[in-house]
């Protein structure tokens, strides 16, 4: 099936005086994985969170699921069904690493059982009951992912999810996205970690200065190495 | 500081210098202000550069106002000798307290230096030679040194105006300097200034003591302009007072709190004849501010430069 | 004088009857590059806590050339010459990247407590703020504040506050978490330029960087040591593949 | 036979009594506190003001609104009061969430702080402007007037008073049951952490925020009502008894809703008792106990560290 | 040849009192309103020897601070020759000081303390309408006088309070009652009911309250509430009528109390207040009509001394009988001006036949009897003579 899930369209955006993002451009398939490959400060989190309505200014084009959603308010565009893994984690360091993964409501069915994810991260098990923050830098990592897998939500947005996790752990990410893929979820992957993104994505989007710079799709990798390499400098 | 800037301080000071020579502001005010002006100030130097909000410091203004008044009063001590040693007390003071309530953060602090402050008040209340609700009245200004009489309404204002420009260059100083840096840095990310290697505590503490003992002087020059000390220097309303000058100036603008002060004592004086409207329209006031203004009057003209340039 | 910089004897720290470290014996030599690795959660930065006395250690002793300063506060350690940076990036937010850097060197001024001295008397420190900024690639940065530095800037301008601090033992914990490639890179020549005459002990995650500069590898799991030598050794004991680097492990890059 | 400090143990027991009764004020007054800042991380100053509001309400639906409408034998009695003029509070803490304190959220906690005191100031003045200082009399429904005597303890205790610790704990508790005991509490917590990360999940915070304002203060103007009949009803009741509650959830813990509740019965109780032992420091006592809790347990006695 | 005469060329009066705060009932607009009504009944045209008569008139809020320095720009820089009303203990005082040092005239009546013509007196003030001595001798000596012999007083811990329970006491013991116990209560106070508890402990005849305005009333209302009232008398010291208006009938009735003024004592005193209740909607307090009676006495002394020099007017002024319908008496050499007071008890509300008819006048307590003899006072204006 080849419905659109997201497509953006002159996507602009503000932290408050500071305009990040100058007209993005990309779409996104259901069941479809892509990268947002980029820079550090090329605008890729931004992108995410403009999606969100989390800057403090946006205008253009969002359609999430053919509906648009650029004056909407935050909480309505995650219940259209979308999951966030936010780039500085976002555990809340009053709740309990439990309390945290029960935070999120169900937006829509079919989202995972607890067990199905503590035995995805056994560290959590672990470590369910003690506050968020008191968590490991990675464990906090994984925390943030697994939440959302609990809402059942089939368009995710993840930023940066490989961040200070150790190898094992990456690789064992690395079959969840796929995993996940296969269930047919849609996801946005922001990395650094090419190496992890690579064989994942069906296509890879390179952001430059709050722009879309240049689409490479999985089966032109090899002959846009080149390219990706004076861009990202892999 | 750049030129407009040094320009700026210029001409208030000159302005401040000739202003006896008018009639239509009347000099006890204007002294008035200069006190809750230092007072602001010093307050300032705590929020608007330490980041610690005390909701107690009318415990140090208060004290060394009742110490001022007492020596002057009862032991006829000469002026200069009478502030000294309010400053000297309410430094002490602000010693102790200091090192209470530094250990504490955010919110924790204010309510912790409120409760102290609390309890200096109940003090003033129970201990005699504060003489209770009259409080102390009928100060001598005395003799400066020996042979100025501050009697007179001028001589007072310039020696007021000398002691609150000495009070403000200090704390502009201060903020400039090394240690104001490493202060603002506390300020930003606690922990942070720890692994570099700073005492975080020793800092705040040494600014607080700082602020403590300018606003005692605030509160010494007043008790000599006035005449007396009362309950309503170490009342926590006081405290509130001098936040709501602080904020309503600017916080963390070297002239803010100055302006701020100016409005605050100007609104209590002249909205003071109707009645219940005045406290209506000051509470007006400062929700226009905070909903309108935020930065406080001095910091909103200062950020409009900031975006015309 | 002695070459192990850093000693820890049998170091543990319990949580509310959770061991999140436990019995670790540390030899850090001096002026090597020492990597402490191991999966999430086996406690390397409560490792690090523990040195800077950011957490009280449970039981254990930490001795620093020679001496025990297991009773110490932070900052004299920091004082010491043990200087941390953090694993969720540590700046000054509203400080321009220049201040950030200063306010670390002002610290060699010793005119921190001087509330009278004018701001000018820090002029003298530019200089040396401008070479910092440069090493990790901020020059033009200089005057943004540092809330505005994206994720990886962030990091970098980490390191060079710290590289201001003239530590004589740097812990670095992920210095090159969520940098892009060319960050990466440089920060690593840079970690290795700067460990010249100094002595450091980094948690990271990249196996690039650490198979490519550290000298030494401690591998913990659980709380404890797992493994130790050099990335050749670890990498190709099993033990290590098998918790921690997975299909990576054998120096496969 | 055995007097403590020239007290019978009688007398002590009737102390204890009033003592709980003004910590059920205290009570419910900083639950609603407690309730905004945990999710608005708002210091509700005018919390007092709006308590004094609620009562003066209460009054003038009983007294007043009659003659306005001009059908004089009309009015709002007591027990409809109790419900109404929660009610009509909530609604105005909804209107000052929506149009003001909405802009605060981002800043220092002090603007909130300055805001409310502001507010608090106007609607003070507002009252004394209309109906004086010296305030008016508001009298207890039938069935509440008159007083139980308790011979075994030697006083007679007005039942109404007795009522007043009734409806304020069955209030109290049953907003924390709600609150803490259900997922609202998980959110409430998560929203004052970081509210907009929690919308990203789906939450409508603003919603949540707009609702938990006016909920406090809702309970404020409940708190008005109750005092009505026992205090006077005057402009300055609010404003004498604000900063001790402030104290109270301090002393509770900032945002813990039973840490709130259960200390505001408890400094009633220390109050009352302090007031028997040494009258004139029944007005410090509180902060002395504020000052040491805080020393020792920085978050309060109930509140989470950070 | 007026103009050297009269300062600044007008005659100027500032009402300096509690606008917006705890006494603003009691004194504040209302007293401005008296002491306008005190130069509209002077003189039609507004004028005395020739000159316009000003009127000013600041809120001091209850704050020795502000009322000083409000009197001191008064004097220094508006030229206001007198300063009338000055409600609360300490702010006459502070008030006084300055007037003292700018040599100009305060007429006070709000304020209360003995303190403002014993130890505190000043030359160039009267103390008009009460103090606490008149206050405690007409209450306290008619109620011991029925018997009620054993006292226990609740006090608002401060100066006036302390004054005034001082007083009661030497008043109670000297008639050959005695006091039980007293409960100090912190200033201000909303919650009474530990303190009437501890006075219903006692087992005293009389509940004495040595406190004022709202606090007064809370105690009051509180001990009806308690049924204190049924086995004890309540004895507010200092109750104005404005706070038996706000406490109404109900809690109110039976109490003794003791004012110098009261709207329905005579047709003088009601031709007054019908007069005054047309623009402030309330009754004259006692406060207010001093307010009255003292414009009205320094007018006529300015016209007299045909100067407002401080030092001649106040010859005059102490040199004169007054009696203006409201007061009858004379002013004493410390500044007292004594006058009869009345012992009021308040009516059942099936008494009361008109709003505001709230007291009966049980007795008249004679200048004489109501104030401090010269003999005992401290004022320095005496002793030293
Ligand atoms: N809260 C903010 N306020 C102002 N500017 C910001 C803020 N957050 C990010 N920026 C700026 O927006 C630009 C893009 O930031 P963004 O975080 O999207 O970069 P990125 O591509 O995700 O890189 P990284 O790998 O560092 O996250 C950067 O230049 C950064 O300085
Ligand atoms: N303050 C604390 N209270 C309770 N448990 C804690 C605390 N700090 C850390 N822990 C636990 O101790 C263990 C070690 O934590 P640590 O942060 O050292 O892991 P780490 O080795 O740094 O992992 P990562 O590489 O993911 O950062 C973790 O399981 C963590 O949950
Ligand atoms: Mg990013
Ligand atoms: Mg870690």
């Amino acid at each position: 099936m080849s419905s659109v899930a997201l497509k953006v369209e002159g996507l602009e955006s503000w932290y408050g005086e500071s305009h990040i993002l100058h007209g993005v451009d990309f779409s996104v398939n259901n069941g479809e994985v892509v990268t947002l490959l980029g820079r550090n400060g090329a605008g890729r989190s931004t992108i995410l969170k403009t999606i969100l309505g989390l800057t403090s200014k946006r205008k253009g084009s969002i359609r999430i699921y053919g509906e648009e959603t650029i004056a909407m308010p935050t909480y309505r565009v995650a219940r259209l069904g979308i999951g966030y893994c936010p780039e500085e984690r976002g555990i809340f360091a009053s709740l309990s690493a439990e309390e945290n993964l029960l935070l999120l409501p169900e937006i829509a069915a079919g989202g995972m059982g607890l067990d199905e994810i503590y035995e995805m991260f056994p560290n959590l098990y672990d470590r369910r009951n003690s506050p968020g923050t008191r968590l490991s830098g990675g464990e906090q990592q994984m925390l943030a992912m697994a939440r959302i897998l609990r809402t059942g939500a089939k368009l995710l947005l993840l930023d940066e999810i490989t961040e200070g996790l150790a190898p094992v752990i990456v690789e064992k990410l690395a079959e969840v996205v796929s995993s996940l893929r296969s269930k047919g979820f849609t996801i946005i992957l922001v990395e650094q970690n090419f190496r992890f993104a690579a064989p994942l994505a069906d296509r890879h989007y390179v952001v430059e200065h709050g722009r879309v710079v240049e689409v490479v799709e999985q089966r032109e990798l090899a002959e846009k190495a080149a390219l990706l390499n004076e861009y990202l400098g892999i | 500081m750049s030129l407009n800037v040094k320009w700026v301080y210029a001409v208030l000071v000159l302005l401040s210098l000739i202003f006896p020579f008018q009639e239509f502001i009347y000099l006890v005010f204007a002294m008035k202000v200069l006190c809750f002006a230092l007072f602001a100030c010093a307050f300032n130097l705590l929020l608007g550069f330490t980041g610690l909000l005390s909701f107690g410091h009318a415990a140090f203004f208060g004290t060394s106002a009742y110490i001022t008044a007492y020596l002057c009063k009862e032991i006829g001590l000469s002026p200069e000798l009478a502030i000294l040693l309010g400053v000297l007390s309410s430094a002490v003071l602000g010693f102790l307290i200091g090192s209470l309530a530094i250990r504490r953060q955010g919110i924790y602090f204010a309510m912790v230096t409120l409760a102290l402050s609390q309890m200096v008040y109940f003090l003033a209340v129970q201990l005699p030679f504060t003489g209770g609700e009259d409080g102390i009245q009928g100060v001598p200004r005395g003799m400066l040194f020996g042979f100025i009489d501050l009697k007179n309404d001028v001589t007072m204002y310039y020696f007021v105006l000398a002691v609150f420009l000495g009070g403000f260059a200090l704390i502009l100083r201060t903020v400039h300097s090394p240690f104001g840096q490493v202060l603002k840095a506390i300020r930003e990310n606690e922990p942070r200034a720890i692994s570099l290697g700073y005492n975080v505590d020793r800092f705040k503490l040494i600014s607080f003591v700082l602020s403590a003992a300018l606003a005692g002087l605030a509160g010494s020059l007043k008790t000599l302009v006035f005449q007396l000390a009362t309950l309503t220097d170490v009342h926590w309303h006081m405290s509130g007072e001098v936040v709501l000058m602080t904020l309503l100036g600017g916080v963390g603008t070297i002239l803010g709190p100055v302006l701020g002060a100016s409005i605050v004592v100007g609104l209590q004086n002249y909205l003071a004849n109707i009645g219940s409207w005045s406290t209506i329209a000051t509470g007006f006031i400062f929700v226009v501010c905070v909903l309108a203004f935020r930065r406080g009057v001095v910091g909103e003209i200062a950020h409009f430069f900031k975006s015309k340039s | 004088m002695q070459d192990t910089i850093l000693k820890t004897v049998s170091l543990g720290k319990t949580f509310k009857g959770f061991q999140a470290v436990s019995d670790v014996n540390l030899n850090v030599a001096r002026g090597s590059i020492h990597a402490l690795i191991g999966p999430n959660g086996a406690g390397k930065t409560t490792c690090f806590n523990l040195l800077t006395k950011f957490l009280e250690p449970s039981n254990g002793q930490i001795i620093f050339n020679g001496l025990d300063i297991t009773k110490e506060r932070p900052a004299q350690i920091a004082r010491r010459g043990i200087i941390r940076s953090f694993q969720i990036s540590a700046v000054f937010p509203h400080l321009s990247v220049l201040e950030n850097v200063r306010v670390a060197l002002q610290q060699g001024l010793g005119s921190s407590f001087h509330f009278w001295k004018s701001g000018a008397s820090l002029k003298v420190l530019h200089e040396r703020v401008e070479e910092l900024l440069c090493e990790v690639g901020l020059a033009d940065f200089a005057d943004v504040e540092a809330v505005n530095l994206a994720y990886g800037r962030k990091r970098a301008l980490e390191v060079a506050t710290t590289l201001a601090m003239e530590p004589e033992l740097m812990l670095l914990d992920e210095p090159t978490q969520g940098m892009g490639h060319e960050d990466v890179e440089r920060v690593t020549e840079l970690i290795e330029r700067v460990s010249k005459g100094r002595t450091i002990l980094m948690v990271e995650h990249n196996m690039k960087v650490v198979s490519s500069i550290a000298n030494r590898i401690t591998v913990l799991q659980r709380g404890s040591v797992l493994a130790e030598g050099s990335y050749q050794e670890v990498s190709c004991n099993p033990l290590v593949v098998e918790a921690y680097m997975g299909s990576q492990g054998g120096g496969v890059l | 036979m055995f007097e403590i400090l020239g007290i019978t143990p009688q007398g002590l027991a009737a102390q204890l009594l009033v003592g709980l009764i003004n910590g059920s004020f205290y009570a419910i007054l900083s639950l609603g506190l407690a309730i905004i800042f945990g999710l608005l991380n708002i210091i509700n100053f005018s919390h007092g003001a709006q308590y004094t509001m609620g009562a003066f309400i209460a009054w003038i639906g009983l007294t007043q609104v009659g003659q306005w409408f001009g059908f004089p034998d009309f009015s709002i009695n007591y027990w409809f009061a109790l419900i109404l003029v929660p009610l009509v509070m909530a609604g105005f803490g909804l209107i000052l969430e929506r149009t003001m304190l909405r802009r605060l959220y981002h800043l220092d906690h002090l603007y909130g702080l300055l805001l409310t005191f502001g507010l608090a100031l106007i609607i003070e003045g507002m009252f004394r402007h209309w109906y004086g200082i010296s305030g008016e009399s508001y009298s207890a429904p039938e069935i509440l007037q008159g007083a139980i005597p308790l011979e075994a303890i030697g006083i007679i205790l007005p039942k109404y008073r007795l009522w007043v610790v009734v409806a304020s704990l069955t209030v109290c508790f049953s907003s924390w049951y709600v609150i803490e005991r259900t997922k609202l509490g998980a959110y409430l917590r998560a929203g004052t952490e970081n509210p907009k990360l929690l919308q990203a999940f789906g939450i409508n915070v603003p919603l949540m925020i707009s609702l938990a304002y006016a909920y406090g203060v809702g309970l404020a103007g409940f708190a008005g009502v109750l005092a009505a009949p026992i205090f006077q009803v005057n402009p300055l009741m609010g404003s004498n008894l604000i900063i001790v509650v402030f104290a109270v959830v301090v002393i509770g813990g900032m945002g813990s809703i039973m840490g709130s509740i259960l200390t505001g019965l408890a400094l009633g109780l220390i109050e009352g008792l302090t007031k028997v032992f040494y009258p004139q420091a029944s007005g410090v006592i509180i902060f002395v106990i504020m000052a040491i809790v805080l020393l020792i347990r920085p978050a309060g006695l109930f509140g989470r560290e950070k | 040849q007026g103009a050297s005469k009269v300062s600044g060329d007008v005659v100027k009066i500032g009402v300096l009192t509690d606008l917006s705060s705890i006494y603003s009932d009691l004194a504040g607009p209302g007293a401005v309103i008296a002491a306008k009504m005190a130069i509209a009944d002077f003189s039609k045209d507004g004028t005395v020897i020739g000159k316009k008569i000003e009127l000013v008139s600041a809120d001091h809020q209850n704050k020795a601070d502000i009322a000083a320095n409000k009197a001191r720009e008064w004097y220094d820089k508006d030229g206001v020759d007198v300063i009338v009303e000055l409600v609360s203990t300490n702010v006459a005082l502070a008030v006084m000081e300055v007037a003292e040092q700018k040599n100009k005239i305060t007429l006070v009546s709000g304020a209360g303390s003995v303190t403002i013509t014993n130890e505190k007196c000043t030359p160039n003030n009267v103390h008009w309408a009460y103090d606490t001595y008149a206050l405690s001798n007409g209450t306290g000596k008619a109620v011991v006088k029925q018997g009620k012999k054993n006292w226990y007083f609740i006090t608002a811990d401060y100066a006036f309070g302390a004054a005034l329970e001082k007083d009661a006491t030497a008043v109670v013991t000297s008639n050959g009652g005695k006091v039980l116990g007293t409960s100090k209560h912190p200033f201000p106070n909303s919650d009474f009911s530990s303190y009437l508890l501890k006075a219903q402990a006692s087992g005293a005849d009389v509940v004495a309250l040595a406190n004022a305005g709202a606090d007064t009333i809370n105690t009051v209302k509180q001990a009806s509430e308690f049924g204190v009232n049924k086995k004890q008398t309540v004895v507010p010291l200092l109750m104005f009528i404005s706070d038996v208006h706000s406490l109404g009938l109900n809690a109110a009735q039976g109490m003794y109390l003791t004012e110098g003024f009261y709207w329905d004592k005579d047709d003088k005193t009601r031709e007054f207040s019908k007069r005054f209740i047309l623009q402030h909607k309330r009754m004259p307090t006692m406060v207010q009509a001093g307010v009255y009676s003292s414009v009205l006495a320094y007018l006529n002394a300015v016209q007299k001394a045909g100067t407002d020099d401080t030092q001649a007017v106040m010859k005059v002024l102490k040199s004169t009988n007054i009696d203006d319908g409201l007061f009858k008496g004379k002013i004493r050499a410390d500044g007292k001006f004594e006058h009869d007071m009345y012992l009021l008890e308040v009516k059942k509300p099936s008494e009361s036949k008109s709003p505001w008819d709230y007291y009966n006048v049980r007795a008249v307590i004679p200048a004489a009897e109501a104030t401090q003899p010269l003999a005992l006072s401290k004022c320095k204006l005496v002793t030293n003579k």
